[in-house]
């Protein structure tokens, strides 16, 4: 249990899937302009990329180990999280709009989110349980949403600033998105 | 009749007369004590460290207002405190240009770059010790700092030998009588624990500091530091050596407190300081670090934003029509 | 001028200036030549004006500029329209500067007016009486007043007019109270008083509030929250919730003019000069304030301030010409030395504003959105329109920041904003 | 529905061809790839235990099976006479699998060094297990049949590398692992080493 | 003829340079450019997997309904992928492993579907061969370049192929070790983008 809780803290502040392993940057530097719109895509990834984790880890295992068959991981992985995605939408528009009114936009974007492909692969690279890529799939991601709110908070304000044209927008983004990476480096040694 | 000229400008005409200068100018006068201490413990490196610290800060400035065809603002004295501060966190021992590249880090990179004065997310003294203790990690060792300089205390930097060699290493090596009054090796001005506490009381009666922060960040390393101890005396020290050694007291005072990177509202105020000093310990008890002062302010100056959201309704908001 | 004293751990209290306890007699200005008058609606001259320069006026006449306009002025004295031109106040809003020469062989009995005992009438003849009666939202279908509240007390600091005519004057405002009850049916009457005054003893058969000395508690949304329980709406004027402010000296002068159906002129004033001394007078309506300072040896160099209206809300004016207003109390006269300058420093977040706003604004946050023209984030979520206008935080601003000015601008480019979005709805329906 | 057929048709046939093409350059790289494996990975750490032994172990690899157990070992011959193996293992920490080159004497059955082969996929981690060659070196000449090679927070014998505990636990299991390896396979490998 | 195809092919070496020009595919870019090498290595692979998936694409434009569009350019891509992954580790194992994850990650490269998506389904096989060639020659230029900053500053040396440095600075040099660090590659792309923002855009 508490290898498990150490996981989930390593993925989330140590590892973290933008700030250390660099998955994921285009959302990272796309959607944090405004608040709103960073909470809405968090949330779009957690959940996504838990239910991705879970059936790429199951096809992984069951389907390409089993039929030895691994040289074809990256064209099903891809296919299966392009069809998840489509099909998680078209299931929020139908069942719960209120929660697709709030995602909606960000589901789309996701498929191309290297982020959400990224822990898909780790996760079997790391050899990990199928309880440990659950774990680490929702940790990576709330170490997304978690990177990705706190950015969004700073930027707002960097963005009223006085920043000089020439850096304005994304080139200011990265140098403070730099600094992040800096202070999570603070977690350091701590598992 | 005549027609005067007269000044036009909007309300409120009074002003309480502070200003951007006098509040800088106060906080240089802050830290003079611990600044003098240092330069007499470390004699002529101190003094040529600060001088260039200060210098280069307000150069690199002013080579920036320049070719951005700005204004000259190094008259508002903002990269001289940043000049000050930083150069008391490097040892006496420092290089020229160590002292240069973080200096031009810290300003160039930690203010200019986000629109110069109030516009910077982080505490641009702390960006500048950040770069550098990542890249030059060998030049913030003090013990091999002041290999050469004969002092009549026990010349180990207190933090690193509680990392390196736990509780019983320094048993009995430290009192905090000592500590208070500057018997430790460390960083030019974060050494003389009285001095920066009488420079951090003066600003905070001044006004020109928030007592909030200060007080709820030595509250979060007291309670971390004990709840350590109490978990395993062995292993982890006591909230004494933690708050009189290693930048501790120049973070609780001078850095965690700059305007532009901290919180306004009272609860987020508290929250801040406070976490910053239980960030602290956990990074000098169980993470990688011997003093993790620098990066836990700058961690919380990103939090900053977020938290400080939390503040009172204001006046009529979210009524409608009675 | 208050300095920040030199230790502040507490965040800087003003008080109220009490009225002073020797009541020196009002100087009276004498009625100069010239009567300068603004008419709050700016000349459009491809349009055939009814005011027409050289044409004869009335004492107590009502002048328009169109048969249609519902903005109106009264000439206080008799004589000859000399002079039409536009006139631009500081916020950028034209009226029309009328010159009125006067002639003094020519009748000078006032015009009286056929007043009734509704609203509409006195809105008809009286808007300009002196304490500016606010008769145009009383009489507006529009807000269901339900309580009046009179104020015997000064909104800003070192003012003392009202307060000084509330002493002076107590049974022409209860008269004055018991018309305005007539006129409106209103249920609630009550009446401003500074805690401790002794204006209070005058007051006795009518509701008191007392409010507290503390700046800025005197302002209608403080008096709305600590005296009568209602929490004003952000944006939302003490109309809007059914309360409508009327001033002490507003009051008194309706009374005279029901009781002699003839419109007054006579304005207390207080004039605060450069050493900061009071002087006390009363001048008629359009009287240019150069007037008053020659008889008082006031001296007016290049890049002096004067401001009309106290030192934390009032409003700084660039004309010696600027006539007396129906609602100017007080003229503040500042020597260019004690003039701070402001700067163009950016927020460096210190935080004194967000401490002693008595609204809650985090200023701080609140200011980067007005620079970036970002009014209607600055309204939904950093509360814009909260600001009670009281200019606390610009008075603390160690950058120096014209944070109140900045507030001001911001609030009305948001009702712009507001309005040509409306008129884009309207528009498409 | 002719759409809809042509869409199936037309990802269907995609696919096939995408699966056969892909399964065609699988199969020819195949032999390459594990080439490759040895060289980059396994030699350098070979190499680095035995720096100078007469034979090459990586060409005179062979390969020991034993209940359902396979391994591929790494044969040499030491200056003092005796004969050693090389052989990999395998621990897990959070940083992902580490591989561990573990060399045993067979006749004294202690361990003569271990190795690095694998490092984490995570920056940052792992790298400084494989630098920092005094940590390996705990493992040198303890005797492999009855050490506890888990971390002395764990009951072992080893030190953890401070700030990369996870790191140093999946090498002291990857020790684990090899120990119990060793103790299953030793007679096949004596048997094979002729 | 010629003329657009040179035009198509010049676009992405400096108008729409990718990282630089359009915001896109930054997770390799700040990823894998410790050193020249990694980047040069990078920037081959998602050049060989641009020029065949707008070959591939563009081909078979008429054939692909358009409501599968997607699936099948991403199933193309994959293959593509697929493929430079098996071949990188038969032939360039060291780079393989230092590039790691982020050769199979080039299938969710926004600028690869970018352009099957934007360029290829709408143009013919050889001028998509043509972008699909100068974006990825764009895209390993700058990917070289960051590269060099960071390894140069950070390490005091430029490698170009199997770990040998070509350049070095000695033993004397002090690195500025921040740049090989993941703080440095947001800080130093951040800063060159702000250098190329100040040459003009033509």
């Amino acid at each position: 249990m508490s290898d498990l809780f150490v996981l989930a803290i390593s993925c989330i502040f140590i590892n973290n899937i933008l700030l250390a392993q660099f998955l994921g940057q285009c959302p990272f530097l796309g959607t944090s302009k405004k608040m709103e719109t960073a909470v809405g895509m968090g949330m779009a990834v957690i959940f996504v990329l838990v239910m991705a984790g879970i059936i790429t880890w199951i096809v992984d295992v069951y389907l390409l180990k089993a039929l030895n068959v691994e040289y074809l991981r990256t064209v099903s992985f891809i296919l299966v999280i392009a069809s998840l995605v489509q099909f998680v939408e078209m299931f929020l528009k139908k069942s719960i709009p209120a929660l697709y009114a709030g995602l909606g936009i960000f589901l789309p974007l996701i498929t191309t989110n290297c982020a959400v492909m990224g822990v898909c692969l780790i996760n079997i690279k790391e050899e990990y349980s199928f309880l440990q890529a659950v774990i680490a799939s929702f940790a990576y991601a709330v170490g997304f949403a978690l990177a990705l709110i706190l950015f969004a908070g700073v930027r707002e304000r960097v963005d009223l600033g006085r920043v000089p044209k020439p850096l304005q927008d994304t080139s200011i983004g990265l140098v403070t998105a730099g600094i992040i990476a800096l202070t999570f480096m603070s977690f350091k040694g701590m598992v | 009749m005549n027609n005067y000229k007269l000044t036009v400008s909007h309300a409120p005409f009074w002003h309480d007369g502070d200003s951007i200068f006098k509040m800088n100018l106060n906080i240089l006068i802050a830290l003079l004590p611990a600044v003098i201490f240092g330069i007499i413990q470390f004699g002529a490196p101190a003094v040529g460290v600060l001088a260039l610290s200060l210098s280069s800060a307000m150069v690199w400035e002013f080579t920036m207002n320049i070719i951005s065809k700005d204004k000259i603002r190094i008259g508002d004295l903002d990269s001289a405190v940043i000049g000050l501060l930083f150069g008391m966190m490097l040892p006496a021992t420092s290089p020229w240009w160590l002292v240069i590249t973080g200096t031009f880090v810290a300003v160039v990179i930690g203010k200019i770059i986000f629109g110069g004065l109030g516009a910077n997310p982080f505490n641009p003294a702390l960006v500048g010790m950040a770069f550098l203790m990542l890249s030059w990690k060998t030049f913030f060792d003090f013990d091999s700092a002041y290999i050469n300089y004969d002092f009549n205390f026990t010349a180990l930097a207190p933090l690193a030998a509680l990392k390196f060699q736990g509780v019983s290493g320094i048993d009995g090596l430290f009192s905090a009588n000592g500590l208070l009054m500057g018997k430790q090796i460390g960083a030019i001005g974060s050494t003389f624990g009285l001095g920066l506490i009488i420079g951090g009381i003066y600003l905070i009666l001044r006004g020109y500091t928030r007592w909030e922060i200060t007080v709820s960040f030595i509250a979060g390393i007291i309670f971390a530091a004990w709840c350590f101890n109490l978990a395993d005396p062995e292993k982890y020290a006591g909230p004494m050596i933690h708050i009189l050694s290693g930048y501790t007291l120049l973070g609780a005072f001078f850095l965690s407190t700059e305007n532009s990177s901290s919180p306004v509202n009272t609860i987020p105020m508290l929250l801040y300081g406070f976490f910053i000093g239980v960030m602290i310990i956990l990074m000098r008890n169980i993470g990688a670090y011997a003093d993790g002062t620098v990066l836990a302010i700058l961690l919380f100056n990103l939090v900053n934003p977020l938290i400080d959201s939390i503040r009172p309704k204001a006046l009529g908001k979210g009524i409608d029509h009675a | 001028m208050i300095k920040r004293s030199f230790f502040t751990l507490t965040k800087p209290g003003f008080s109220y200036d009490p009225i002073e306890p020797d009541l020196d007699k009002p100087e009276s200005i004498p009625v100069p030549d010239n009567l300068i008058l603004l008419l709050n609606e700016p000349v459009n001259h491809a349009k055939q004006s009814l005011i027409k320069k050289g044409a004869f006026v009335k004492k107590g006449e009502k002048l328009c500029l169109y048969s249609e306009s519902t903005e109106y002025v009264i000439s206080p004295v008799a004589g000859s329209i000399s002079d039409i031109d536009i006139f631009l106040d500081a916020l950028g809003n034209t009226s029309t500067y009328l010159v009125i020469k006067k002639d003094q062989n020519k009748n000078t009995d006032t015009i009286t007016y056929n007043l009734k005992n509704d609203i509409t009438s006195a809105d008809k003849y009286l808007r300009t009486l002196p304490g500016a009666p606010p008769f145009k939202s009383l009489a507006s279908k529009d807000n269901k007043i339900n309580t009046i509240v009179i104020t015997c007390t000064d909104t800003d600091l070192l003012e003392t007019t009202s307060q000084y005519v509330a002493s002076q004057f107590p049974t022409e405002i209860k008269q004055g109270a018991q018309i305005l009850k007539k006129l409106t049916r209103v249920s609630r009457v009550c009446v401003t008083i500074p805690k401790g005054s002794k204006i209070k003893a005058g007051f006795d058969t009518m509701q008191v509030l007392e409010t507290s000395i503390k700046y800025p508690s005197n302002l209608p949304a403080m008096i709305l929250k600590d005296h009568l329980n209602i929490i004003l709406p952000a944006g939302q004027t003490p109309e809007d919730v059914g309360v409508c402010f009327i001033s002490a000296e507003a009051v008194c002068s309706l009374g005279k003019a029901y009781g002699t159906k003839t419109a007054n002129f006579e304005k207390h004033l207080t004039i605060i000069g450069k050493n900061g001394k009071r002087h006390r007078v009363t001048a008629s309506i359009g009287t240019s304030l150069s007037k008053i300072f020659k008889v008082f040896n006031i001296q007016i160099n290049d890049d002096d301030r004067i401001i009309i209206g106290g030192p934390m809300h009032g409003s700084a004016t660039y004309t010696l010409h600027h006539p007396v207003q129906p609602d100017m109390n007080t003229i503040m006269i500042q020597d260019k030395a004690v003039i701070q300058q402001i700067s163009d420093s950016a927020c460096i977040n210190c935080g004194r504003c967000v401490q002693i706003c008595p609204a809650n604004i985090p200023v701080n946050i609140l200011v980067r959105y007005l620079e970036a023209d970002q009014y209607e984030d600055a309204a939904d979520k950093y509360d814009l329109e909260s600001c009670i206008e009281c200019g606390l935080c610009a008075y603390v601003c160690t950058a120096k920041i014209p944070l109140f000015q900045h507030i001001k601008l911001g609030k009305h480019e948001l009702a712009t904003l507001k309005a040509s979005s409306e008129e884009l709805e309207t528009a498409n329906e | 529905m002719r759409e809809m057929i042509s869409m199936i048709v037309v990802l269907t046939v995609l696919t096939a061809v995408s699966g056969g093409l892909l399964a065609k350059v699988q199969s020819s790289t195949e032999v390459q790839i594990e080439n490759q494996v040895l060289k980059f990975q396994k030699a350098p750490a070979i190499k680095s235990i035995f720096p100078d032994v007469a034979n090459d172990p990586i060409a005179d690899r062979f390969t020991v099976e034993a209940d359902d157990m396979k391994l591929q070992v790494f044969p040499t011959k030491l200056s003092d006479g005796s004969k050693a193996v090389a052989f990999e293992t395998k621990g897990t920490g959070f940083g992902g699998p580490v591989g561990l080159m573990v060399a045993v004497n067979l006749d004294s059955d202690k361990v003569i060094d271990v190795r690095m082969t694998t490092h984490a996929e995570t920056p940052g981690i792992g790298t400084k297990a494989k630098d920092d060659l005094s940590f390996v070196s705990q493992f040198t000449a303890l005797p492999v049949m009855d050490t506890n090679f888990n971390l002395k927070g764990s009951g072992g014998v080893i030190d953890a590398i401070s700030g990369a505990t996870v790191t140093s636990n999946a090498i002291c299991l990857a020790a684990v692992n090899a120990k119990e390896i060793y103790q299953k396979l030793k007679p096949e490998i004596i048997k094979q080493m002729k | 003829m010629a003329q657009s195809l040179a035009k198509e092919f010049t676009k992405g070496l400096w108008a729409e340079m990718p990282p630089f020009r359009l915001v896109l595919g930054l997770c390799p870019v700040l990823a894998v450019t410790k050193s020249v090498e990694n980047g040069i290595g990078m920037g081959v692979a998602t050049t060989f997997v641009l020029v065949f998936s707008n070959l591939l694409v563009s081909l078979l434009r008429n054939i692909i309904p358009a409501k599968v569009r997607i699936a099948c350019f991403i199933v193309i891509i994959a293959t593509f992928v697929t493929i430079v992954e098996l071949m990188m580790q038969a032939y360039a194992y060291q780079l393989f492993l230092k590039l790691g994850i982020f050769i199979p990650l080039i299938v969710v490269n926004c600028i690869v579907l970018g352009r099957s998506e934007a360029f290829a389904s709408k143009n013919g096989p050889i001028v998509s061969v043509a972008d699909g060639l100068g974006i990825g020659i764009g895209f390993t230029m700058s990917l070289a370049s960051l590269g060099a900053v960071r390894e140069f500053l950070g390490n005091g040396t430029l490698t170009i192929w199997e770990g040998l440095p070509v350049f070095s600075m000695g033993p004397d040099f002090i690195p500025f070790r921040f740049m090989l660090e993941a703080p440095g590659a947001f800080v130093g792309l951040g800063l060159m983008l702000f250098l190329m923002n100040l040459i003009p855009q033509k």
